[in-house]
């Protein structure tokens, strides 16, 4: 056979195996390079080792450095709120590593961290972790949500990782590794219950949120308890999807006017808890919708629309950067986010978030020694954390206080309450009733 | 009835006949009924001596079957005697492609029966109709384009594979013996149609006469009491409709194969056919020796034209 | 919750809203169906098609704060996608077995979403669009509402008009039932699949801006409009006008299996479509007004 | 004057290996009925897919060689390009539009043409039967009604070359007889030259005034008509006359094969 | 002294190896697996196993999609049935995984058969969407039977004797036999006549019923046998993961599933599939690793992630349109070019 044809349909074949070829050949030199650097960590321990304390001499330019994983999703389901996270943490990284992490002992820590977009996939989250673990050595992992916490949480008690991250969930107290610098889930929601009949009394509650999903479903019985402590009625369990069409939200505002509740509690995500806040003002069902720390925040006035003003709150366990005027501490967050070039206005309570949950572990590093952070790397971090009280000087609702065994750091919350004018409004702090503790009622409910 | 063993009917190419497939062939006395309605042809002493009258083997009786409002068969019946070789002809359309498609059972005709063998088949699964011995060739040439000559060969010989998919997977003593036996097989009947050049190029790629070739052989490696083949000459040149026609005749001088051949090509069906059946908008306008056809008068409105 | 407990104004609710919801399914389930009846094919890309859309208005609308504005250039991003599609891979496609097209479509599906996460991010927002209820006896009735009743129902119509009565819905039917015949013709076999594919982006469009004003512009658009693919195969993939029943059928059967399935199975609304679709592909294989095929040899 | 279409050296492969047609060169004088003879697979429908542009559609292309229409060249063109300038081409198998009706396959291509009423009016008078089955859906019609609709479609485009792809393919032997009168008459009252390919050589070359034939892709006997009517071997191998009418049952193993050329 | 091989039984023509090279090949090929552990480091052993876990559920789909050509879109979700099988067997019935993993097989092959019910009617697109459908059933079932999103396996299961798979080389050398078993079942069933019954099916349903294959068999063979592949390969993730979630098992997954075959080489089971993870998983997971950091830190961040899902879209669209036997036929045109280099044929 002949032709030009012929000889054209050669040449991308060829073009394509060069392809294959070169993704396989760079395959094969990631590998060897990959070897090559874990060799090398070997024999120079001056940079990363367990060795380095007792080897070098104490220089002025000695630094340390330690790799801390960053899990974020930017690309999957919860990545509109994901984004701002993992801002706020790479921000966090870099403004500390600039302005430097000193351990207690006076050395510089430099702290690599490794990124990677998981996409809220488990799979995707477990293989990262290996990555991290076994490739890197990381003695942290900054972590983001339930898929990944849960998942991993009984791993990295075994590797002795220090876990932090933004899935506030009450099985998580309980585990030794996994940290955050918030209340539980449970907790927030009783200090928001708490906040209701503070100031409106008494009432009868509705509860939406997805009876499928355990992150909606976990403080459901902490709630019901709670209800019951502070006189409150609980009128039903509605089904509100995750992913609730207009036509769901409607549906499910109806049978709850039925049941005429003065509060609404939605547990799920932004986007429904807003549908059923604006489908609430369309069937004229007049009550307090109070959303979880993942129900509401700064889009919350926009995405609600104005009907449904004034009668929808938020519960966070960080204070708003819009109310954080003559709050000190907020200029470090401030200073990080303008040296990672994110223009004031885009530092969102999200933000927030990702940079206090690096900030932790800053703080933690600080109050370590070199040599234990080198050599018992997680262990002495975790041993710092459940020993120390972390103040961050007011963004969050109270000091931090880890207990060995018991993570919750305090049952403080603030309450964010979108006004008749479209504002928000800090309603004040909030803290969960004495009578109860709703995260044992959770992990011994669940 | 009467059955005799059949021995090897000629002494050439004996090798083909495996001692393990009997062929059962009717003895050559015709009962009354059979004699009265006999439609054999006896144009060759050859087929005489060797097949004299058969009785029918595969029959149909009215059957209808319509797609959408038309009528693609409209009460057709059809005998077809052992060791004959019957015409089907008749203007596209005519519904002969669907009667053989109703035989090999792919579609269920809305009335009527289908006899093989005085066994009502009509409600039969195809692959089930192959085990009895109806075999069958496309228009189109081989459908499996993406095989081999020799893959499509030897998969026709899957209706008989008794080993399980367990032993298929784990290449046990009973799957490789069978494959060893079907490759054998399939050798034999490519060895007869002179596609040994081709045993390793898939079908697809093959010239249109070859893949017809490649069906024939196919439908011959299941060794079939009947076989149906659906214009395995359409569109071929004279040299290749020369090499078909011989594996015809090859294969009923030594098997004594019953077939039924689909045809435009009036030429062809008149010189070798025993008895030409003619349809024309889903019925059986005439039935009856090749030579009579071209005079009747229903065929020359209907086909030849006047 | 019990049968009897439900009054008057909840049903008509349920079934005012699970109409509206089918009207929407029924716009995206036309795209996919011209898309079939252009190339016989399924654009499984459709999803990420709706998001862009979305996503444009979103961007477009925030912008220039004006919903017309949103809305044309949605449709053209629709369009504009739709059309590329049908370039660079339908065609080049053209004769190779479904799993070819399948599989590239899906290829570009992952692509678009990509893409998608580049243009839009995954931004819950909402358009801006002054939304007023009017309450109509026991019903509410949403300005955008009133849209979907009064713009997608003529659209549909329009559509299947097209197809049915002019000599352009004519070559179109023609080439989507044998383009090399059409070509020899003369027919400009390239031009109508592409023109099959731009109707498709415009109408997939509109459903995909009517949808996000109906709910919210996010991430979760991509699973109504894989699920309008079942009011699709519910009508069938190469019928036109059955699409609205496929889609009004499929918003009932959601709201109502919400409404009274849920307590048994919490969460069912969204996957009823998928047992609906088994349900129908077992007992019409080709949907309520699909053509069945002729199987020869 | 140089011929109205002619092709020369055309080299003709399917996508991405496959070579059908070596080195094809044919002209088609303006006025006339020429036709290609050959069996199926001898790359005749091709030839005309590659001059009417239709075999892009099947992955296919001329690699070599240039087919030129009225003196431009038309090679790999699109179809309707190609059709534009006055070559249609009928394909193979009636190619209507079977679940169109007639009025719509009429309407259809009327879509491309351009054709008022009074062009299918006129179309129309060469085939009476199809206006009695106007409404009808087309798969319905029979196999020499489809034939008919067919070529009137072609006859739409006003074409100054018409390429039929056997047309006689299938059809009952009364109503090849028919459509080839008609044939006929268009040629003489339209004066549409014609480019037929047919196995059907006795009744191609019974109109015809040139002829080729193929096989495997090239031409091997070319010449007027009524010299090839007279050929010996085309009276064997494709008219059946001569001593091949001796029949088929004659064949035998031994017999030795025989190719053309 | 012939010059060449030469095989003088069909046995020997049919072989797997029929020529030195080819054994050569393999043993080279087992070498290289036994040996890996001593060459790789824990990470590199991890992207191994998930490699080989993933290569036996690319297999079974190869299976149902490349040889028997029905269409499937569930395979992550039954891929989910093994893991749930496997989790189910270790903490309810206190079963050890690994005599669990047969029971994941034939779990997930039972919905495999019942998966197979709509391809006895529905063709192409219909099926597909059938299949979407069972995936998109099948997750929901997950949700109701997993409420937490999250079964932990604890690693206690993982040891039977003194085997324990908690160990990186213990669990590759285990998933490497395995996987390396079902490639060689997978090999024989592709060459054997149920193979060719599937390639008919395959090829037209229609005309290979008529030549003598149970349609209806032929195909629910295929989708058990691919149910089969797909829950052993769930049972091994089960045992790799250090618990199950199913958001591990969703449509995307089934999708990306797909990718691996048409990209690999559909029909080519053993050595398309593979390829088909090592260029879609494999290699992009090491790319990703790489390839994204460099490009957040040249100012891409926004971007990176989402590169992914263009590039790997892209390749797959790209790869079908060029090349409908997948990469496995590029590398064999490669291969035939330096075999005649330096002429052209």
């Amino acid at each position: 056979m002949e032709g030009g044809g012929l000889a054209r349909q050669n040449t991308l074949y060829i073009v394509l195996a060069a392809l294959v070829i070169i993704i396989v050949l760079a395959g094969a030199y990631f590998l060897l390079a990959g070897r090559g650097g874990e060799m090398q960590e070997e024999t120079t321990p001056a940079e990363a080792t367990p060795t380095a304390g007792e080897a070098a001499p104490k220089e002025e330019a000695k630094v340390i450095e330690i790799n801390v994983g960053l899990l974020v999703d930017e690309t999957g389901p919860t990545s509109d709120v994901g984004k701002g996270y993992a801002r706020g943490a790479e921000a966090a990284f870099k403004y500390f590593n600039e302005k430097g992490i000193y351990t207690k002992d006076g050395v510089r820590v430099k702290i690599n961290y490794i990124k990677r977009d998981y996409a809220y996939n488990p799979t995707l989250a477990e293989e990262f972790y290996r990555e991290f673990r076994d490739r890197y050595n990381v003695i942290a992992v900054v972590g983001w949500g339930t898929a990944d916490t849960e998942k991993l949480s009984d791993q990295v008690a075994r590797d002795k990782v220090v876990y932090i991250s933004a899935s506030y969930s009450a099985k998580l107290v309980v585990k030794p590794y996994n940290f955050f610098p918030a209340p539980d889930y449970s907790t927030q929601a009783c200090s928001g219950l708490q906040w209701l009949a503070t100031e409106y009394g008494a009432g009868k509650i509705a509860l939406a949120y997805d009876h499928k999903v355990a992150y909606s479903r976990s403080p459901i019985s902490a709630i019901k308890e709670a209800a019951k402590a502070l006189g409150m009625e609980v009128v039903g369990d509605f089904d509100l999807p995750l992913r609730a069409t207009e036509a769901d939200a409607e549906r499910i505002a109806r049978e709850m006017k039925a049941a005429d509740p003065d509060y609404v509690w939605c547990g799920n995500t932004i986007s429904s808890c807003s549908l059923l806040a604006r489908a609430m003002a369309k069937v004229g069902l007049d009550a307090v919708l109070l959303s979880n720390v993942w129900g509401f925040d700064e889009r919350s006035p926009n995405l609600v629309g104005e009907e449904a003003y004034g009668m929808v709150a938020g519960i966070s366990p960080f204070l708003y950067p819009m109310f954080a005027s003559g709050v000190e501490a907020y200029n470090v967050i401030y200073e990080a986010a303008s040296m990672a070039g994110v223009p004031k206005e885009e530092v969102t309570l999200r933000f927030v978030q990702g940079f206090l949950n690096v900030w932790l572990l800053v703080k933690a590093i600080e109050e370590v020694t070199s040599q234990d952070l080198l050599e018992r790397k997680g262990e002495a971090l975790k041993e710092v954390l459940e020993s120390r009280t972390f103040d961050f000087g007011g963004i969050t609702a109270a000091p931090l206080r880890f207990q060995e065994g018991w993570h919750v750091p305090y049952k403080t919350v603030f309450i964010v309450f979108l006004a008749e004018d479209g504002s928000l409004q800090l309603k004040g702090k909030f803290t969960a009733p004495e009578a109860i503790d709703c995260a044992k009622v959770t992990i011994e409910g669940g | 009835m009467y059955y005799t063993l059949n021995p090897p009917a000629t002494n050439f190419n004996e090798h083909l006949i495996n001692p393990n497939w009997v062929h059962l062939v009717p003895h050559p006395q015709p009962s009354m009924e059979e004699a009265k309605v006999d439609m054999v042809w006896d144009k060759s002493s050859l087929y005489k001596r060797v097949w004299g009258m058969g009785e029918r083997i595969l029959w149909a009786e009215g059957l209808h079957l319509s797609f959408g409002g038309v009528r693609a068969l409209d009460g057709v019946s059809i005998v077809i005697r052992k060791g004959e070789l019957v015409g089907l002809i008749g203007p596209n359309g005519a519904g002969k492609t669907s009667l053989l498609n109703v035989i090999s059972g792919i579609y269920r005709p809305e009335r009527g029966r289908v006899y093989f063998k005085g066994k009502d088949i009509t409600g039969m699964p195809p692959h089930e109709r192959v085990k009895l011995g109806i075999a069958r060739t496309f228009q189109h040439g081989e459908m499996f384009h993406g095989m081999t000559v020799l893959e499509a060969i030897m998969l026709r010989l899957h209706p008989w594979h008794r080993g399980s998919i367990i032993e298929a997977a784990l290449w046990g003593f009973r799957a490789k013996r069978w494959e060893v036996e079907a490759r054998e097989r399939a050798e034999h009947i490519i060895d007869l149609l002179e596609l040994q050049e081709y045993r390793h190029r898939p079908v697809g790629s093959l010239p249109p006469g070859i893949q017809k070739k490649v069906d024939l052989a196919a439908a011959l490696v299941q060794d079939p009491e009947v076989i149906l083949m659906d214009e395995p000459m359409a569109g071929l040149s004279r040299e290749e409709k020369e090499d078909i026609i011989r594996a015809i005749i090859e294969v009923r001088e030594t098997r004594g194969t019953t077939m039924v051949l689909v045809e435009h090509d009036l030429e062809v069906v008149s010189d070798i056919c025993d008895r030409v059946i003619v349809m024309d908008r889903g019925r059986v306008i005439f039935d009856g020796h090749p030579e009579d056809a071209v005079r009747d008068e229903a065929v020359i409105t209907a086909y030849i034209g006047g | 919750m019990a049968l009897e407990a439900v009054d008057v104004e909840t049903w008509s609710n349920l079934i005012f809203q699970g109409v509206l919801l089918g009207i929407l399914y029924s716009l995206i389930a036309m795209g996919y169906n011209l898309v079939y009846r252009a190339n016989k094919s399924i654009n499984f890309a459709v999803p990420q098609v709706v998001l862009l859309a979305a996503y444009t208005a979103l961007i477009t609308a925030t912008a220039t704060g004006r919903l017309e504005v949103a809305l044309a250039s949605a449709i053209i991003v629709s369009v504009a996608v739709s059309m590329a599609i049908e370039r660079g891979v339908a065609r080049p496609l053209l004769g190779r077995p479904p799993i070819a097209l399948i599989g590239a479509t899906l290829g570009v599906f992952y692509a678009l979403k990509g893409v998608v996460l580049v243009v839009g991010g995954s931004e819950v927002a909402v358009l801006p669009l002054d939304i007023d209820y009017y309450r109509l006896g026991a019903l509410t009735v949403a300005t955008n509402d009133l849209i979907s009743l009064l713009g997608a129902i003529p659209v549909l119509a329009g559509v299947v008009l097209l197809h049915r009565k002019t000599s352009f819905g004519a070559a179109m039917r023609a080439v989507a039932e044998d383009a090399e015949g059409a070509a020899a013709y003369g027919l400009p076999v390239r031009r109508l699949m592409l023109a099959g594919w731009a109707l498709a982006g415009l109408v997939g469009g509109l459903g995909s801006i009517l949808l996000a004003v109906k709910t919210q512009v996010s991430p979760d658009l991509e699973y109504y409009a894989i699920r309008a693919l079942a009011a699709s195969l519910i009508a069938g993939l190469d019928s036109l006008g059955g699409v609205l029943l496929g889609g009004i059928v499929l918003g009932l059967a959601e709201q109502l299996a919400s409404k009274f399935l849920d307590p048994y199975l919490p969460g069912i609304g969204s996957d009823i479509a998928f047992l609906l679709l088994l349900l129908i592909l077992f007992v019409k294989p080709y949907g309520f007004f699909g053509s069945e095929r002729i199987e020869r040899v | 004057m140089p011929p109205m279409l002619t092709v020369s050296n055309a080299e003709i492969m399917y996508h991405p290996y496959i070579l059908v047609i070596k080195n094809l060169s044919l002209a088609v004088e303006k006025g006339t009925i020429t036709c290609i003879l050959g069996p199926n697979g001898a790359g005749k429908s091709t030839t005309l897919k590659a001059i009417s542009g239709v075999i892009k559609y099947e992955r296919g292309k001329v690699t070599r060689g240039s087919i030129s229409f009225e003196g431009e060249d038309i090679t790999n063109r699109e179809p309707d390009d190609i059709a534009k300038r006055g070559v249609i081409y009928v394909m193979e198998g009636r190619r209507i539009f079977k679940e169109l009706t007639v009025k719509e396959n009429i309407d259809a291509v009327a879509y491309t043409t351009g054709a008022g009423p009074d062009e299918v009016k006129a179309v129309l008078d060469y085939f009476p039967r199809l206006r009695e089955r106007f409404s009808e859906r087309a798969g319905n019609l029979s196999g020499g009604e489809q034939q008919m609709l067919a070529i009137a479609l072609a006859l739409l485009h006003k074409p100054k070359l018409l390429m039929l792809d056997e047309p006689s393919l299938g059809l009952a032997p009364k109503v090849v007889s028919q459509l080839y009168s008609t044939i006929v008459e268009l040629h003489r009252n339209e004066g549409i030259t014609i480019l037929l390919a047919e196995q059907n050589a006795r009744k191609a070359l019974e109109i015809s005034d040139y002829g080729y034939v193929m096989e495997n892709g090239r031409i091997v006997t070319e010449g007027p008509a009524d010299v090839l009517r007279e050929d010996k071997d085309i009276r064997e191998f494709y008219l059946g006359m001569g001593k091949a009418r001796a029949g088929y049952k004659s064949v035998k193993w031994y017999r030795r094969k025989k190719r053309w050329v | 002294m012939p010059a060449g091989v030469f095989k003088e039984t069909y046995e020997g023509d049919m072989a797997f190896i029929r020529y030195p090279i080819h054994k050569a090949a393999l043993v080279l090929a087992v070498i290289a697996g036994l040996s890996a552990p001593l060459l790789l480091d824990t990470y590199y052993l991890n992207l191994a196993i998930t490699a080989l876990i993933f290569w036996v559920a690319v297999i079974g789909l190869n299976i149902t999609v490349g040889l028997a050509g029905q269409i499937s879109l569930a395979q992550a979700a039954l891929m989910g049935v093994g893991a749930y099988t496997v989790a189910f067997a270790a903490l309810k019935l206190g079963v050890n995984v690994v005599l669990a993993l047969p029971l994941a097989g034939i779990t997930a092959m039972i919905i495999g058969l019942v998966l197979s019910l709509p391809s006895f009617k529905l063709k192409e697109y219909y099926l597909a969407m059938a299949s979407l459908a069972a995936q998109l059933l099948l997750e929901y079932a997950f949700s109701r039977i997993d409420p937490d999103q999250y079964t932990p396996i604890p690693p206690e299961a993982k040891r039977l004797a003194s085997i324990d798979l908690n160990e990186p080389e213990a669990l590759y050398y285990f998933t490497f036999i395995v996987a390396a078993l079902m490639a060689l079942a997978a090999g024989n069933i592709a060459r054997s006549s149920y193979g060719r019954a599937m390639k008919a099916v395959r090829d037209n349903d229609v005309a290979a019923s008529i030549v003598g294959v149970n349609v209806p068999l032929t195909k629910a063979i295929a989708f058990g046998i691919g149910g089969f592949y797909a829950g052993i390969a769930g049972g091994l993730y089960a045992i790799y993961s250090v618990g199950i979630g199913w958001e591990a098992f969703t449509l995307v997954n089934s999708i990306e599933l797909l990718g691996m075959v048409l990209i690999g080489g559909p029909g080519r089971v053993v050595w398309g599939s593979l390829l088909g993870v090592l260029v879609l998983r494999t290699g992009w997971t090491l790319l990703e690793s790489n390839l994204v950091p460099i490009l957040a830190a040249m100012g891409f961040s926004a971007f990176a992630s989402a590169i992914k899902y263009i590039v790997l879209g892209t390749l797959i669209t790209v790869v079908i349109i060029l090349e409908p036997e997948g990469l496995i036929a590029v590398l064999r045109r490669v291969k035939e070019y330096f075999r005649l280099w330096p002429y052209s044929y």
